[in-house]
């Protein structure tokens, strides 16, 4: 035990340097686990493909992904044949463990959507001078994005469905009508526009990119196989435990405690929860 | 009857609406108030709370504008044929001040909750989904407790259909719900509370210039109006009315009673017999009800088994939540409901297949921000786009039949909408 | 794209494959990952020993820890000099990555608590058999455990601080009155009762035993440098976005949204269940 501050001192220069060697070892672990699920994954992605709306009924089933794209998206998602994520350490050593591509191959929907395929590539970045658009942000803000990283990404082309013509953010010419403008707005709240996303320009761009972009690396490809099963279940209204929100749980006192326990400092109650 | 015929009435003349009628399926659940160890079998599950979530929103103009939500819970008590009761609990009522046209908010509200008083028991007590659904038969079902290795060995056995939906197992009804029998006598209760916010379903619809917020004493007197109206088209007259405001003295809340149509208005509470009754038996908790943390409160002070209905009150007032607000009141009804009885018909609601879709159909309004005109607009296009893709349903068209609003428009007022930021887009809150 | 029956039929045996090697693959990852940080740990452990209070700071900052202890345990919470936890793997290569054993060291408080090092194991287990009070649990609780595994852990001993003689369990002869029913149920809610924890007696011991357990294991040790520098903090009233407590958020009759409606993503565990 340090009485002396400068023992305590040399105490707290060596966990800043412990925290730097976890960061370390959390990323190497990182990598060693891409590289052993690669394998696995390729795997994986080539039975997907034999298995028809695979994609559509597992993004459906995702409690989060609709929240991200418009409800007439779904048309067009149903037109996804394939989704990759892959890490982009596994080809480039100089990434992080953080960095990663996404590539959507869509069907073609006759008449309206062409086939193609669209890779996006995700990267962190922690300098907070290429964001463009600063209003809105804090100081605050900048500091947390330097030190923790945050997603960027180049635009990439895809081809729009022709339903979506007047909404094409790139097909709109009359941008200062109080119409051309509302849809242009509407047309960058589509998935499409998502593939525009830089992370430079927040409010100027698709909403919310980067939480897009990690729900895809972090739930919906890791674990799409559990969701596409959860959607084929046949009982259909079981709650998911976690997933389940409080307010049908019970009463959260017990019953004996209430009735004989008197003025103790007893905390047993879930605090976490109110009361139904 | 539908809920078209009970809104129309209260809707502008000539002017075509379109309603979002959405209901979770009827599940039972835990007690909303505590039970009391006396009043207990040895299992302690005397009493069976069914609770049923109601969704309304009113759309105009390709725009969703106001939305209300109630929960309607039955107490079945089974050990001595006890009282059953029914609670319509009001949790959320709110507009987003993007309608063109004036509404009669009040009337709306009260149509809307005319429809779900009217709403016949049998629908709420016929499938209930248990607390606990006994075990299923069946190796070859797949369930929440399946693996997912065990629910891709049973599907690698099934045909798909078009849509590369697996051709489910058809499991009987009485496997998964419970049914109740419907019951004769029924005590009615209506229950809401009465505070002033800037909103309370449309997320940032304050900073919409154009919305307007009661202050916390009007919103009592305009809630006091529809209930008064409710208990006396409704109810018979020996029906219980009551208004409380915590922390209020008697004399203050009676002068809000002065001028009601209802001749039995009192003040307290329709959930004590005495104001002396320990209060963790007598008052319900709700969903999000911040009464919950009083009562955590009182558990860590010890005091949870002796705190009595009137210190109860008394005290909340002086918790932070209450006090710094404006009037704060708790307004209710109980006794025996003589409306009309209605079986809604299966194209009036939508019942989606479980909580988690009830919840997501609703975010699609309620996850949207109303800061901008916008947030109406989104809300209005998902909800019809979903309806159609995945409810192969429409929402239903209403045709106002109201002749006293005055129909003009309002006068435009000089633009609002020139930001051009794009609004977060349903993000979940973390 | 599978027409046949039997082409998807193989597609889905094959991704049940997937899901097995998927869930070796992680384990593997996790104890590549459990090698790289033990010599971090190890080297964390003799500075933090250094800095006076440390744990009694880092424990009481966390957000949920005081729900699972009573509040008179903080007394002794103060007393802790060393907590380590140390995953089973590391020294015996039968053990998951998902066994561990946490040793606690307390200080002696003259006149009340004995100088003394605990150590207790915790293991996954899958044969629900063993559980021996089945009250209140259902079909559904037995295959979801004995799907994922349960936490379950052998009774160590521990020296009880004098000032608890009422309520220690071992001490209390006349279990059939209130008063000794009541102060033996105290006594069981205490964080000396989880020491003799063992997870297969749900209801008649230390409640929630398993989540203070895995609390220790996922969160307080491994972050306890980030929970005591926020316990340092300056700015004392900043919010901490995730682990910021709902009963904080603005207080409304049932107004807001709170969290009923985005339950699915957060990552709120709903730790306490059903105290009895």
């Amino acid at each position: 035990m340090c009485i002396a501050n400068s023992v305590c001192g040399n105490a707290f220069r060596g966990l800043a340097e412990c925290e730097d060697e976890m960061a370390l070892a959390e990323n190497e672990a990182e990598l060693y686990k891409i590289k052993l699920m690669a394998p696995v994954f390729d795997k994986r992605d080539k039975l997907i493909e034999k298995i028809p709306f695979f994609w559509n009924i597992a993004l459906t089933q995702h409690s989060d992904f609709s929240n991200y794209v418009r409800a007439s998206d779904f048309k067009y998602i149903e037109a996804i044949k394939k989704i990759v994520v892959k890490p982009l350490a596994l080809e480039d050593e100089e990434c992080t463990a953080r960095d990663f591509q996404i590539t959507i191959e869509f069907n073609e929907i006759k008449g309206d959507l062409k086939a193609q395929h669209v890779s996006k590539v995700f990267k962190i970045e922690k300098d907070v001078s290429k964001i463009l658009i600063k209003k809105n942000r804090t100081a605050e803000d900048d500091e947390l994005d330097a030190d923790l990283g945050f997603l960027t990404s180049e635009p990439v082309n895809i081809d729009w469905p022709k339903s979506y013509d007047n909404i094409n953010p790139e097909l709109i010419s009359d941008k200062s009508t109080p119409e051309g403008k509302k849809n242009y707005r509407t047309g960058m709240k589509t998935f499409f526009a998502w593939f525009k996303w830089t992370g430079l320009k927040p409010g100027k761009e698709f909403p919310n990119g980067d939480a897009l972009a990690n729900l895809f690396n972090e739930e919906l490809y890791p674990y799409c196989v559990k969701y596409y099963t959860e959607a084929q279940r046949d009982v259909m209204d079981e709650s998911d435990g976690d997933s389940e929100d409080d307010s049908d749980a019970p009463l959260d006192l017990d019953l004996e405690e209430v009735n004989d326990e008197e003025g103790s400092d007893s905390k047993h109650l879930n605090k976490k929860t109110k009361l139904q | 009857m539908s809920l078209e015929c009970y809104i129309k009435d209260a809707l502008p003349f000539g002017h075509e609406f379109e309603i979002i009628n959405l209901q979770s399926i009827p599940r039972e659940t835990s007690p909303i108030t505590f039970p009391k160890r006396e009043a207990e079998d040895v299992n302690g599950k005397t009493v069976k709370t069914i609770k049923t979530q109601h969704f309304v929103a009113l759309c105009f103009e390709e725009k969703v504008v106001f939305a209300l939500e109630i929960v309607v819970y039955f107490s079945l008590n089974s050990a001595n044929n006890g009282p059953v009761e029914r609670l319509l609990f009001v949790s959320k009522a709110d507009t987003n001040g993007y309608c063109d046209l004036r509404l009669d908010i009040g009337q709306i509200t009260k149509s809307i909750i005319a429809y779900i008083l009217a709403i016949s028991p049998g629908h709420y007590l016929r499938a209930v989904k248990p607390l606990i659904r006994k075990a299923l038969s069946g190796a070859k079902i797949i369930k929440r407790s399946t693996s997912v290795q065990r629910a891709l060995e049973i599907l690698s056995n099934r045909p798909l259909d078009s849509k590369g939906i697996t051709s489910r197992v058809k499991i009987p009804d009485q496997d998964l719900y419970v049914s109740f029998p419907v019951p004769t006598e029924i005590v009615t209760k209506v229950s809401l509370f009465t505070r002033a916010e800037p909103q309370y379903l449309f997320s940032n619809s304050s900073k919409n210039p154009r919305k307007h917020v009661l202050s916390g004493d009007k919103l009592l007197k305009w809630w006091l109006k529809i209930v008064d109206q409710i208990v006396v088209e409704d109810f018979d007259n020996k029906t219980k009315a009551t208004l409380q405001i915590p922390g209020e003295e008697k004399r203050v809340i009676s002068n809000y009673l002065r001028n009601t149509a209802y001749q039995n208005w009192t003040v307290g509470d329709i959930f004590s017999e005495s104001p002396q009754d320990i209060a963790l038996y007598r008052i319900p908790l709700f969903p999000d009800d911040p009464k919950g943390r009083f009562l955590d409160h009182l558990i860590s002070d010890g005091r949870i088994s002796k705190v009595n209905v009137l210190t109860f009150w008394t005290e909340l007032q002086a918790r932070q939540e209450f006090r710094l607000g404006s009037t704060v009141s708790v307004i209710g009804v109980s006794g025996k409901y003589i409306g009309r009885c209605n079986e809604p018909e299966r194209t009036d609601i939508i019942i989606p297949t479980s909580k988690k879709n009830f919840k997501n159909l609703k975010n699609y309004i309620t996850g949207e921000e109303y800061d901008t005109e916008e947030g109406a607009e989104e809300a209005y296009m998902n909800i019809r786009d979903i309806f159609d893709m995945h409810y192969s349903t429409k929402m239903i068209k209403v045709i106002g039949n109201h002749h006293k609003i005055a129909t003009t428009k309002r006068p435009e007022i000089n633009t609002i909408n020139v930001i051009n930021t794009l609004s977060v887009h349903r993000k979940p809150k973390s």
